[in-house]
């Protein structure tokens, strides 16, 4: 066997022998003949990465033997930006790096700042609007995860169906704040407008229309044999590997794992919409497989639309008029401390550590995204499954690589 | 548990690597302290911080069994301590911890975490390249989202923005 | 041939038109000196022949690529191709076809520079020796062959050569991961496939197509192998499973597989060598159909051609287009199959490929046959 | 191995799904699009929509809150003050900086940045994304009118005061009745008050 020369600093290719043995139990059949495994650069640009990642595999025939992901590509340094502006006009920055859901990412950020500005009051409107933009685009999100899954397993249409109500929340978001991708919309304080005139009975018109699609997703894709055949007993992440590798979000609650910090830890008003009943929290079960695996992971963005749906319906009853945004100054100015809030993205935990010296602009920010932490566990999971597993498996992390580079 | 007690508990424990806890105070005029807000943290001793973190995720009271966060913060350039910032979350308890060890700048080196929270390699590379800090025994030290030859550590606050990369001009 | 219809028994004593070739006919009919050779005549045919086919393979490719894109498009709650031509973009495939061929002819650097060409060039003439063994109605043929689905099968088959040819050559991993799925799908395939259709052969107990096609003239023109054998229904699932395997349709994409092996085979190929290739796909699908259409859908067969029978056009210049048109609609009906289950179903992975053409086709191709066989033998020998 | 009822279960699950998913995307088939042929049809554009900026700029008084507030500095302005007009160099905002967040728009004092609803942004080069908002170069013609006649005024009054203070030195010195002066130029007083931002 003649090894490539990177192959030394490869913590997690595994022995031949282990790797050959496929997760079903059976072994892959091999004859001792002088052969070499291939390595094959699965991206920058792969249609699978889900943007400019790379993926170094080294495979035997079908089946990868190791998996080793090169990040980098889209590095713009947003950490080091959050050190060189001020607190508001670092908040178009959170935008970018998971641009499916930039409401989310407004929220997080405005959380850790307002964390360290305990006189900052946050009216309860505004507080709502916040959720139910939160939890839009949550779905909007998942959607984009569920669609692109279904490409990764060469299923186009769910993709289009799936894009189709996403646009419709994207009109939604683009009436409320004018744009359709990077909102900027929750500030520090609130929000940033109030709802144009209709604006909630339009969500609410969403709402009825969406959960008769939710099942056609499902009975088109989720519950399709050759989804199920390709995505059970794939690539699974048992409850200790999913601590481990600190997963977050989707992740770890299809790994059985029945934790989520809307509820458990809860920021906004989700402690209140949680004991009213309005979600609640979907876990992977392994019910088509083992639990963990990538049908679980998919089966739990699956059943968290509809519970997200539950959520904007219980703030759409909640919602009275008031005003949308705190007191806060034209140049904010925040007063010394450091603090890390992370919220429940789509795609797991974002954290933002914000440290200030009482200035203008931010000592440290730190954004710990799930994207990048999610990612970690491929180098584990993809050693020992066929190429076509690795796509599945890349798929159902739903990374974001704005996000994984920041 | 809150805070109070995470640390009583700790340090009843006599947990090794435990130096003091930061807790936020309103600002005072009259001693010119300008006061810390947030949220509080435990200070750790870089060397120690193996032994804290295997207790902090051991022990059945605490049961931090994931890593959130773990990330490394230079407070001005004239400071001479950089700090790293870890971020623990107990799924069982539901209760978070922010650990925070002052590492001098002249020795920038502490053990690594990876052997008690796996999570903790791709921060640990991260902070590797962006800081320069030195992690002991880090099973994979390369460069995480850098390039391999980037030369000076981009996160410092006395980081000098090269002026090309590669005949690439960065002005 | 009338050895092997008395030997294979059945109702073969009145295959309508022994007639001969339009081709042969279209000679004799031309007012032509005297003095030509008669080598130069054979020539010409062969040439016409060979013309009409490529046109007609290219016909097939144009609609039956602008359909995908409708199809697809409608499907998806969008439109598809809106702009040339005007109606519903219906020239939008000439102008792709323009476009393709006026684009730079590339081949990578470290390509095997000779069967890089040769395999577009393969995977093409594969398919037009294919077709040419398609009668496209009874007097309209290219050669009238007695074991004619033999010669689709066999000669389509080297498709296969042509596509492993083009992985290998492109000097790409990708592709060369495509050329090993392509080869590893297709020998799995080839056996159900045949099997399958052993089921209306032996139910109509000939290999010609056209003689297929006659024997299931029955009431209306609906005595088709489907009504006349209960197994033909699960023996068509069969081979129609099989056939998306061979002609490299979704879910069965495997070797061109995008988000997996970015574009398989075809990842390095462009231009009018890639769309040599994408012709092939159109016009295996379109053969396909047209097999499984003759085989267990009655052929030319319908009630149209029954009325035409009734009232004594047969023979006629009508009688041959309403044929052709029969045959064409149904294999385009079959198209549109294989287009709506790509467009609804996800790829399987290259061993559940296997698994699927191993462990459950064959198998259950094979009960197939027995039954067939069984359900003939009840009919013929014990009613009889 | 796979039982014989695990075998059936899945030829039967897959031939179910498939015919499912079928009835699904048939559906679609024979539904109308949804999609609209973008460049003949558009659908209509929210009025909160952050396009391409517009500005007021007979109200622009060049403070720069806006340039201040962008966090990515893709605005600059230039003016020439005369008085309390203003002659326009340049007002640029670079489109290939600008991440259409809005903040421009709010610290205005004047409110005369906003966000329109133009959003195509495709050009042949690089360097015509650095958008003049300046819908005209200098001054408008109404702005220059004024202008002149600010500077007729106020040259006529630098003439009284000059006038009235030697009148007044006059008066002192040798009471002599001096003749008005009012033939002050408009371009005496035109370079007063250059002032670049």
């Amino acid at each position: 066997m003649t090894s490539p020369p990177q192959a030394e600093h490869k913590p997690s290719i595994r022995p031949a022998d282990e790797a050959r043995t496929l997760p079903s139990g059976e072994r892959e059949f091999f004859m001792d003949v002088a052969t070499s495994d291939l390595e094959v650069n699965m991206g920058p640009q792969h249609p699978a990465t889900h943007g400019v990642m790379r993926v170094l595999l080294r495979t035997d025939g079908e089946l990868v033997t190791g998996a080793q992901p090169h990040l980098g590509y889209l590095h713009r340094c947003a950490e080091k930006i959050g050190e060189s502006v001020e607190w508001l006009q670092y908040l178009p920055y959170t935008d970018r790096y998971d641009y499916l859901s930039a409401m989310n990412n407004n929220l997080s950020y405005s959380l850790a700042v307002e964390a360290l500005m305990p006189e900052l009051e946050i009216p309860r409107r505004g507080t709502m609007i916040r959720m139910i933009c939160a939890e839009l685009n949550r779905i909007a999100s998942h959607l984009v995860a569920f669609g692109t899954y279904g490409l990764d397993i060469g299923a186009f249409t769910p993709f289009f169906y799936a894009f189709r109500e996403r646009e419709w929340i994207q009109a939604l978001f683009e009436k409320i704040c004018g744009a359709r991708l990077t909102y900027s919309y929750i500030r520090i304080g609130g929000v940033f407008n109030d709802t144009p005139p209709g604006w909630l009975q339009e969500v609410a018109d969403f709402c009825d229309v969406f959960e008769e699609k939710w099942q056609e997703y499902y009975d088109l894709l989720i519950e399709n044999h050759i989804f199920v055949q390709r995505t059970a007993n794939v690539g699974v992440i048992s409850e200790e590997m999913a601590y481990d590798f600190g997963l977050t979000g989707p992740m770890l609650r299809g790994s059985g794992v029945d934790f989520d910090l809307r509820r458990d830890m809860p920021y906004l008003e989700y402690g209140e919409a949680h004991d009213a009943g309005a979600f609640k929290v979907p876990i992977g079960t392994g019910e088509k497989g083992t639990v963990g695996d990538c049908w679980d992971r998919t089966q739990v963005r699956m059943v968290e639309m509809m519970e997200s749906l539950g959520l904007v319906r219980w703030c759409l009853e909640q919602i009275e008029p008031g005003p949308v945004i705190g007191d806060v100054p034209r140049v904010i100015k925040v007063p010394p401390g450091e603090a890390y809030v992370g919220i429940e993205n789509p795609r797991g935990e974002l954290g933002h550590y914000m440290h200030s010296d009482g200035g203008k602009i931010a000592t440290r920010c730190r954004v710990r995204a799930p994207s990048f932490v999610n990612l970690a566990v491929l180098e584990d999971l993809m050693p020992g499954t066929l190429l076509a597993d690795s796509v599945a498996i890349i798929g159902s992390t739903d990374i974001v690589i704005g996000e994984t580079d920041r | 548990m809150d805070f109070q007690a995470i640390a009583d508990h700790l340090s009843v424990a006599q947990v090794p690597g435990l130096l003091s806890v930061e807790l936020p105070r309103s600002p005072d005029k009259e001693t010119k302290d300008k006061g810390r807000s947030g949220l509080p943290y435990l200070c750790v001793e870089p060397s120690r911080i193996v032994e804290f973190l295997t207790f902090c995720r051991d022990d059945d009271a605490l049961g931090f069994e994931v890593l959130v966060d773990l990330t490394a913060s230079d407070p001005s350039a004239d400071d001479e301590n950089l700090w790293i910032l870890i971020q623990l979350l107990s799924v069982r308890h539901r209760q978070r911890l922010g650990i925070k060890c002052l590492l001098p700048k002249s020795a920038l080196s502490m053990p690594s975490s990876t052997k008690v929270y796996r999570a903790a390699q791709w921060h640990e590379r991260e902070c590797m390249e962006m800081y320069g800090v030195t992690f002991e025994d880090h099973p994979d030290p390369r460069n995480m989202l850098l390039p391999d030859d980037w030369v000076g550590y981009p996160m410092r606050k006395d980081y000098e923005f090269p002026k090309e990369y590669h005949g690439i001009s960065c002005e | 041939m009338l050895a092997l219809m008395q030997n294979g028994g059945g109702a073969l004593a009145q295959t309508p038109n022994e007639g001969t070739n339009f081709l042969h006919e279209l000679l004799l009919w031309l007012p032509l000196p005297e003095w030509i050779p008669g080598w130069a005549l054979i020539l010409g045919a062969v040439g016409a022949g060979v013309g009409i086919l490529v046109g007609l393979v290219s016909l097939i490719a144009l609609w039956s690529v602008w359909m995908e894109r409708k199809v697809s498009g409608h499907m998806q709650c969008r439109n598809g191709p809106m702009y040339a031509g005007g109606w519903h973009g219906w020239a939008q495939t000439i102008a792709d076809g323009i476009k393709l061929f006026q684009k730079e002819d590339m081949i990578p650097i470290g390509a095997d520079r000779a069967l890089f060409v040769l395999s577009p060039a393969i995977v093409l003439a594969s398919i037009f020796g294919a077709l040419a063994a398609l009668p496209l109605s009874y007097d309209w043929y290219f050669a009238r062959m007695d074991l004619g689905i033999f010669t689709i099968l066999a000669i389509g088959s080297t498709t296969t050569i042509g596509v492993i040819m083009a992985g290998w050559a492109s000097n790409s991993k990708w592709s060369l991961y495509g050329a090993m799925r392509e080869a590893a799908q297709v020998v799995a395939y080839e056996i159900p496939l045949g099997i399958a259709l052993m089921v209306p052969l032996i139910t109509l107990g000939t290999f010609s197509l056209l003689d297929a096609s006659a024997l299931q003239s029955g009431f209306f023109g609906m005595g088709w192998a489907i009504f006349q054998n209960p197994l033909c229904l699960p023996a068509f699932i069969i081979f129609w499973i099989a056939a998306l395997a061979e002609t490299k349709r979704a879910p069965f994409d495997l070797p061109e597989a995008e988000s997996e092996l970015v574009a398989g085979f075809l990842t390095e190929f462009s231009g009018i060598r890639w769309s040599f290739f994408f012709m092939e796909e159109y016009a295996a699908m379109f053969l396909m159909s047209a097999v499984g259409a003759v085989f267990f859908f009655g052929g030319f067969e319908s009630p149209a051609t029954y009325a035409l029978r009734s009232a004594g056009m047969e023979g006629t210049i009508v009688f041959s287009l309403v044929c052709f048109v029969t045959l064409v609609l149904k294999a385009f009906t079959g198209v549109f199959l294989m287009m709506w289950l790509r467009w609804t179903l996800p790829r399987v992975r290259i061993d559940q490929v296997m698994t699927m053409g191993y462990k459950y086709l064959t198998p259950l191709a094979l009960i197939c046959v027995l039954g067939a066989a069984i359900w003939e033998a009840i009919l013929h020998v014990v009613l009889n | 191995m796979v039982s014989a009822k695990q075998y059936i279960g899945n030829v039967w699950n897959a031939l179910h799904s498939t015919l499912v998913g079928m009835r699904i995307t048939g559906k679609y088939f024979l539904q109308k699009p949804i999609t609209v042929q973008y460049p003949d049809q558009r659908l209509p554009i929210p009025d909160r929509y952050r396009g391409i900026h517009y500005l007021e700029q007979e109200k622009c008084i060049n403070c720069l809150a806006c340039a201040r507030a962008c966090p990515i500095d893709c605005i600059e302005m230039d003016a020439i003050r005369h008085g309390k007009e203003l002659e326009w160099v340049s007002f640029t905002l670079d489109y290939q900086k600008c991440m259409f967040c809005e903040l421009c728009v709010y610290p205005c004092p004047k409110d005369c940045i906003h966000m329109g609803t133009e959003f195509a942004l495709v050009t042949e080069d690089r360097s015509e994304l650095n958008h003049d908002l300046l819908s005209f170069k200098g001054m408008a013609p109404d702005a220059r009118v004024r202008m002149k006649e600010a500077e007729v005024k106020k040259a006529a009054k630098a003439a009284a005061k000059e006038a009235a203070a030697a009148q007044k030195a006059e008066e002192a010195t040798a009471e002599e009745g001096g003749a008005e002066q009012d033939d002050a130029s408009p371009e005496s007083g035109g370079d007063t008050g250059g002032g670049e931002a």
